[in-house]
């Protein structure tokens, strides 16, 4: 599904990610797991194509170099962003309807039942669907974060930091909700700190220190492995800015 | 005051409002989806009445040559990115026709009119911003007044130094409250509202207008759903070079039409834009509507210092709207 | 090499074809105005429309003065420089504190205001007719009627101001102001006062239209309104913006291309294009637009990247004089019952602790527990809703970072807040602005030579302890994330900290970096600093820091040695009760 | 036949090669505001230079370097000075609106070249100082003009009348010099506004004007940005009389115009109405030379009286340079611009466009009231000779 070789991503002088392999299969989930700043997000913007970057990024077959973001989305790699980047001043049900823009574009005007499915997963959404969205609280955001990327059919969706600021009870539904997702079939590729409840939903993980792939394997196997235990799995896995 | 001057007073500054208000809009959509401030707004405004007097003279205007040139340029960058661009050649062809239309029938030149102005706006954006994505706003400004000044110099020599006068769409005057006022100021405002209106359901409405509006509040985000802010920005570009152009054809038969008055009006539509902070759209109409009536009455109490008093008074509702206003914008 | 170019600058008039003569003091009039703008736009982010309106300022009085009471244009000089000074000032306090595009507007408001003015107040000033016959200046009897004397003059007044202006934007103020723009909240947390040193700035800006100002009317001898239009401001924006606004060789560049431009395409454009003409303006806008084009940013960065770079001699000497007063007794910092709420929920509520003289104090806390809303009521950027912070025996509740930082509160920033364009010298030495004293007009004087060395030499050295000297002259743009926070802890220790608050120090660090990082701030505390300290990297935490204080939910719930808290019930179930 | 025209091209190259170069500069407003001023003004230099108007003065070549200043004092100033040192002028023709002209005074004096300015104050050459020693101008003064309309309006029985004029140079050279002469003559002025030509509306300056009740309205403005005052005060239904100025003079005012400035008076050069003017007028012949040259190469009716002062001034720079050229070499550049301002100064009997040109060294203007301005009415979209003052 999504083959990247030799990422490199810089700002200004400062390298963000470098020489980066990855893979993710169909249907597969993968966690890409490593402390602040070491290059998980940058990754995940490069593949979007919302920064610039060197290597190559190979999707579902084809060359994904100088393809638009937009463009990219339309093709079904959809991005749920750390900070969410929800349109405040518009209403969940607007933001869920834009979320859906590049399908509707290509006049797709049968939206009802997409709304729908995702009003299911989160009940939440579907009371609040007039409210603003900058109202809400934050795990409410995050879902509708999540909601808007369904809403583009995703072939892969790229999850970034989906427990980033929650409350535990929060995270924990979060999580339940990207388990019936997996379950579901959805492919995902998943960035996250808090990486035991990752590993915990993931098939395969990497651990990205100082924006190189520092491990990899099976989730299995990085929950058992002793550097990942001490760095990333005890009470101080949790914590975060 | 006399209520029958003040009267005449409000009417005049609610007219020349409408037009200022027409023009911040389409400032305001500008800026919120592209950060352009678009200095030659005001050249297309008069560039749709000055190619509609040209059509009546019975010659093809250049604006028709130039419209046309600058959509096969587009089209040509198009293909050099390996798109077919088919649609803007046919663009550029129905162009030209509707130039030749207009020539034929001269009861549509308006329309042609701004037909042949609209595709300038989209143009412009595509050639000279679209390649300098993520510029400060004052690279843009620049870029605006340069483009401002080749726009300007091609009225010139396109129309020349005088004025044009335009036929009156709807001729005669209606009785308001007793006050005399013409059909085709009526028909400005009233063609104002409607368009105010219709942009209102466009953009609460319409996915498309949601979408543009999306990408103009949160870039990162139109692009995660997959709105492109290039298109975005044409399409700004173009609503804004429309509206423009309307307001042009419908206040020229009041006022007549120069090449050289396009800078002012641009200005003034500006204006009334920042009263509303570049983003609010109610309120850039306000704006508008509050310059054409300072304006008004200034020019009868102090004809000599009318800008001067406009533009003074507009520093204490700067200075209000400044500290009213929340968020923290970057400076640039 | 200057003295090549001074020296050039001296012949030029006797080489020059006769006409280029009258266009190289129009250059240097343009250019004068175009430095302001330089120190305005490109280094205090304060975009203006009207420079050309302190042009007339100036001007207008001059010539006023000139004709109504027979007064020598170098009294002309000095008042019209006065009102240009009390003009900007007025003008200033109204505009400064404008945010955002309601800046710039204003600028255009009160310059269609002044033009209109000088053109409509006929018994004044002329009205658009103008006045002429205006006298010349004089030096010693010499009238400088000759293009060729002027230009000394033009030339004489444009390079005394490029030199005030070089000095103060290398001084401690111009480092400042361009910090300002970049970032305000940095700004301030290294002792600058945000809306004075705009005005300021403002102020010396508008000078330097005014003296072109003067110099304009003096040589043509004639002066009506149309020269200090918006258009002309426009003009003087674009000069800027073409040279390169950010950089003083830029105004030169952008002032001397776009007066030669026009110039040029008047002959040339009816060569190519045949008599008829008025084509100028519209190729004039082409390469306006083209330029930009080709350098974004302006032509100076664009010609300085392709040139070589010198490498300055690296400071040395002694540093600035350490801190004098004695501490009190007692701890060091109080916090009690600090609360702060957002739209109703709270981020902080009632924590109280202290922090003791020479101990590392780590504060921690899962994601959403009120840290860093903490820590930014301790360095001023928030202000609490109840509680009281008192730092050094003093309550600082509620006092903005300009001050604190004085008395030796100093922090970092969690995401590094430094300043690309600057090197990383300058960027320590903004850390030095609440140490050095010298104001602004010594500054610009070039009075505080030795201050500034002191300044230097004290930042170099806070490179040395941090690890950075070899990239003292680097872009701090080109450095990375973990060489960055490495400045960030320099930029604080120039700042001779009693009480150093360190935001999330290793984030996104390597294992490496993290070591050398907890080794620092160990040395640091030896040398007597007192550190407070915001992560989350438990590893670093754990071997760092002398006590704990744990957050939750904006509550403290844990106090005391990292081994005690690391086995309290209660800090468990807060980190991993939430756990999936 | 061909070889007969090959003989003489030769010659005429032979007797040119031999001929001393007389550089005339010139600095107009071909665009800006005072564009429609300007434009014709080039037009008629251009005209002369290609030899369609006029033949070149004798023993002389002449060349052209024309320039556009954008009707901004600086650029008029760079472009004397760009005039004088580059191209090495003799003699400067030029300055169209009045602060360019003023603005271009000490450079010319600085440098010893004498001027002919096209614009209309006063100021630009009254008194003649040590400055304007080398400052001459063709065109009627605001004066002038003021004298022509005031008088017409005693006639009318006019008592009060308001201004509304340009806010510009134009506008408000006239506002001054006709409240002047209106004073003076007992007429009361009983407002004075004015409007920008890229004005948009114009109904509060009219509404005020409506409320004092005047007989008459002047309208200071100059080409098609006059109409609009006009026709907004005829919508709001003033009766009165309406007065345009000289500025007003070109084909596009009539078109514009249309049924609005039907029956307006307006003080002009009798270039304006040549073709009527009683055969006697002593410039009728040149007039009708002028027009016929001029509508010849840009059309029937498009000649303007401004064109006519640059023609003007060529007759007196004609003139002069060959008086001049007895006295000097042109390749001597001091002494032959010196000659060329005595010849210029010591100009008799030269009938222009616009009148008859006899300067001293105490008027270097030279035009006699009388020979110099007629009243035109706009009567069926065209100019008709209404008054004349001889």
């Amino acid at each position: 599904m999504l083959e990247v070789r030799g990422l490199e991503v810089r700002y200004h002088a400062a390298v963000a990610v470098e020489d980066l392999d990855l893979h993710v299969g169909e249907g597969e989930v993968v966690a890409l797991i490593g402390p602040n700043g070491a290059g998980k997000t940058s990754t995940l913007l490069a593949l979007l194509g919302l920064v610039a970057c060197r290597g190559e990024i190979r999707y579902r077959g084809r060359l994904l170099n100088g393809v638009e973001p937009e463009e990219r989305v339309a093709r079904g790699l959809v991005l749920v962003h750390e900070r969410r980047q929800l349109f405040g001043e518009m209403t969940v049900e607007e933001n869920l309807l834009l979320g859906a823009f590049a399908r509707y574009k290509r006049g797709e005007r049968r939206l009802k039942g997409d709304l729908e499915r995702v009003y299911a997963l989160f009940p939440r959404l579907a009371e609040r669907r007039r409210q603003l969205a900058a109202t809400m609280s934050g795990g409410e955001q995050q879902m509708l974060a999540i909601g808007r990327a369904l809403m583009a059919r995703p072939r892969l969706l790229l999850l970034d930091e989906p427990s980033l600021g929650l409350a535990p009870l929060i995270v924990r539904e979060i999580f339940g909700i990207l388990r019936r997702l997996k379950a579901e079939g959805t492919t995902i590729l998943l960035v996250e700190q808090n990486a035991r409840a990752a590993l915990e939903l993931a098939d395969r993980g990497y651990v990205l220190e100082a924006g190189r792939v520092a491990l990899q394997g099976p989730a299995a196997e990085l929950r058992e492995n002793p550097r990942v235990v001490e760095h990333y799995l005890g009470i101080q896995g949790e914590g975060s800015g | 005051m006399d209520p029958l001057i003040f009267g005449f007073l409000l009417s005049d500054g609610l007219i020349s409002g409408a037009l200022y208000a027409l023009v911040a809009l389409a400032l305001v959509l500008v800026f919120a989806v592209t950060r352009v401030i678009l200095i030659p707004m005001g050249e297309w405004v008069v560039f749709a009445p000055l190619t509609q007097a040209v059509l009546l003279e019975g010659r093809l205007p250049a604006t028709v040559w130039l419209s046309a040139l600058l959509l096969l340029v587009w089209a040509a960058l198009d293909l050099r990115r390996g798109r077919t661009p088919l649609l803007l050649a046919l663009a550029a062809a129905l162009v030209v026709a509707a130039g030749y239309l207009g020539l034929a029938v001269p009861a549509l030149a308006p329309l042609v009119a701004i037909l042949v102005v609209l595709p300038l706006g989209p143009a412009t954006f595509r050639l000279f911003f679209e390649p300098l994505p993520g510029a400060t706003v004052l690279v843009y400004l620049i870029l605006a007044v340069g483009l401002h000044f080749v726009y300007k110099g091609l009225g010139l020599a396109f129309f020349g130094p005088e004025q044009f006068g335009l036929p009156a769409l709807l001729a005669g005057e209606v009785a308001v409250l007793g006050l005399p006022v013409p059909w085709q100021g009526i028909m400005l405002v009233l063609a104002a509202g409607l368009l105010m209106a219709s942009l209102y359901l466009f953009f609460t409405r319409s996915l498309f207008g949601k979408a543009l509006r999306a990408a103009a509040v949160n870039r990162i985000g139109a692009r995660l759903s997959g709105i492109s802010v290039r298109e975005a920005g044409r399409v700004a570009f173009l609503l804004a070079t429309g509206i423009g152009a309307l307001a042009g054809v419908l206040v020229a038969p009041l006022s007549n039409a120069s090449y050289e008055m396009g800078f002012l009006l641009g200005l003034k539509g500006f204006v009334a834009a920042i009263v509303a902070g570049l983003s609010s759209y109610p309120l850039a109409v306000a704006g508008g509507v509050l310059v054409g009536l300072l304006e008004s009455f200034s020019s009868f109490f102090a004809s000599a210092y009318k800008e001067a008093i406009v533009f003074a008074l507009l520093l204490p509702v700067l200075a209000w709207r400044s500290v009213s206003s929340l968020e923290l914008e970057e400076e640039e | 090499m200057i003295a090549l170019l001074l020296a050039l600058l001296l012949a030029l008039p006797w080489v020059l074809p006769p006409f280029y003569q009258t266009l190289f003091v129009f250059y240097a009039i343009a250019a004068l105005v175009v430095l302001g703008l330089h120190l305005l736009t490109g280094l205090a982010g304060l975009t203006s429309f009207g420079q050309a309106a302190f042009m007339g300022v100036a001007g207008y009085t001059s010539a006023l003065l000139a004709l109504r009471a027979g007064a020598s244009p170098w009294v002309g000089l000095l008042a019209g420089l006065a009102a240009t000074f009390l003009f900007a000032l007025v003008l200033g306090l109204l505009t400064v504190r404008l945010k955002g595009h309601y800046l710039p507007l204003a600028t255009i408001a009160w310059q269609v205001a002044l033009y209109i003015v000088m053109g409509s107040w006929v018994a004044l000033t002329g009205g658009r007719t103008g006045l002429s016959d205006l006298p010349a200046v004089a030096v010693f009897g010499l009238e400088l009627r000759d293009p060729r004397l002027y230009h000394y003059l033009a030339w004489g007044l444009l390079v005394l101001y490029a030199l005030v202006l070089y000095r103060l934007v290398h001084s401690r103020h111009g480092r400042m102001i361009r910090a300002l723009r970049g970032d305000a909240v940095a700004a301030a947390s290294f002792g600058a006062r945000p809306p004075e040193l705009k005005l300021w700035t403002f102020v010396i800006a508008a000078l330097g239209a005014g003296i072109a100002g003067w110099l304009y009317v003096h040589f043509v001898r004639f002066v009506n309104p149309s020269p200090f239009s918006l258009e002309a401001s426009i003009f003087y924006l674009i000069m800027a913006v073409v040279g390169g606004v950010g950089a003083l060789p830029g105004a030169f560049l952008g002032a001397g291309l776009l007066t030669g431009l026009e110039q040029w395409l008047k002959d040339l454009v009816p060569l190519v294009l045949g008599k008829s003409g008025n084509y100028e303006i519209i190729a004039y806008g082409l390469i306006l637009v083209g330029i930009l084009h080709l350098a974004p940013r302006g032509l100076w960065p664009w010609i300085e990247a392709r040139l070589p770079r010198r490498t300055p001699p690296l400071p040395e000497g002694e540093g600035l004089p350490p801190r004098a007063e004695p501490l009190p007794e007692g701890p060091l910092l109080v916090v009690e019952g600090l609360t702060k709420s957002f739209g109703g929920l709270l981020a902080v509520n009632g924590l109280s602790f202290e922090v003791h003289r020479g101990e590392i104090l780590g504060l921690i806390g899962p994601n959403g527990a009120g840290k860093s809303t903490t820590f930014n009521l301790l360095a001023g950027v928030l202000r609490p809703d109840a509680g009281r912070v008192v730092f050094r025996g003093r309550e600082i509740t509620g006092r903005y970072p300009f001050e604190t930082v004085r008395l030796g509160l100093v922090r970092t920033f969690q995401h590094p807040h430094l300043f690309p364009e600057m090197t990383v010298l300058e960027n320590a030495m903004l850390g030095t602005y609440p140490r050095t004293r010298a104001p602004m007009l010594s500054s610009m004087l070039g009075l505080d030579r030795v201050e500034e060395r002191r300044a230097a030499a004290e930042a170099y050295r806070a490179l040395v302890r941090v690890g950075l000297a070899e990239k003292a002259f680097l872009k701090a743009g080109a450095l990375s994330l973990g060489e960055q926070r490495k400045l960030e802890v320099a930029r604080a220790l120039a700042a001779d900290p009693v009480l150093l608050l360190l935001d999330e120090p290793a984030a996104g660090l390597r294992a490496g970096e993290k070591r050398a990082l907890a080794g620092l701030i160990r040395r640091l505390r030896e040398e007597g600093i007192t550190v407070l300290l915001v992560d989350h990297d438990m590893e670093l935490v754990m071997h760092l820091v002398d006590r704990l204080v744990v957050m939750h939910y904006g509550e403290k719930i844990a106090e005391g040695p990292p081994e005690a808290v690391q086995r309290d019930p209660v800090v468990l179930e807060a980190y991993l009760g939430g756990a999936a | 036949m061909r070889k007969g025209l090959v003989w003489l091209g030769a010659l005429v190259l032979s007797v040119a090669l031999a001929q001393a170069e007389v550089r005339i500069g010139v600095t107009l407003s071909a665009t800006g505001p005072a564009a429609s001023l300007g434009i014709p003004e080039k037009n008629t230099l251009l005209l002369i230079e290609a030899g369609k108007l006029d033949r070149m003065p004798k023993g002389a070549k002449v060349r052209f370097f024309i320039l556009d200043d954008g009707t901004d004092p600086t650029a008029a100033v760079k472009n004397t000075q760009k005039l004088i040192q580059e191209n090495r002028v003799h003699l400067i023709i030029g300055g169209t609106t009045s602060p360019n002209s003023l603005a271009m005074i000490d450079a010319v004096a600085e440098a010893g070249v004498p001027f002919i300015s096209l614009a209309a104050a006063k100021a630009i050459v009254s008194p003649v100082d040590e400055k304007r020693y080398w400052v001459f101008k063709t065109p009627q003064t605001d004066e002038l003009m003021s004298q022509a309309v005031v008088q017409d309006m005693v006639a009318r029985g006019i008592k009060t009348v308001a201004y509304l004029g340009f806010n510009t140079a134009y506008g408000e050279g006239w506002a001054r010099e006709f409240e002047k002469a209106a004073k003076a003559a007992g007429l009361r002025v009983v407002a004075s506004e004015r409007y920008s030509p890229k004005d948009t509306s114009v109904t509060g300056q009219v509404l005020k004007i409506l409320s004092r009740r005047p007989d008459a309205v002047l309208i200071g403005a100059a080409g098609t940005p006059a109409v609009l005052p006009q026709r907004t005060l005829v919508e709001k239904g003033y009766k009165g009389q309406i007065y345009q100025t000289h500025g007003v003079a070109n084909p596009a005012f009539l078109k514009v115009g249309g049924r609005f400035v039907e029956g307006t008076l307006l003080p002009a050069g009798p270039i304006l109405v040549a073709a009527q003017l009683p055969d006697a007028f002593p410039s009728k012949r040149v007039a009708l030379t002028y027009i016929a040259a001029y509508e010849a190469e840009h059309g029937v009716g498009s000649y303007s009286t401004f064109g006519g002062h640059a023609y003007d001034a060529w007759l007196i720079a004609k003139g002069a340079i060959e008086r001049a050229l007895e006295k000097a070499s042109p390749d001597d550049l001091a002494a032959f611009r010196k000659a060329l301002r005595d010849a210029i100064e010591e100009t008799r009997g030269v009938v222009g466009t616009h009148g008859v040109f006899n300067l001293s060294p105490t008027d270097h203007l030279g035009l006699k009231f009388e020979d110099a301005a007629v009243i035109v009415r706009v009567k069926d979209g065209k100019w008709v000779l209404e008054r004349s003052f001889r």
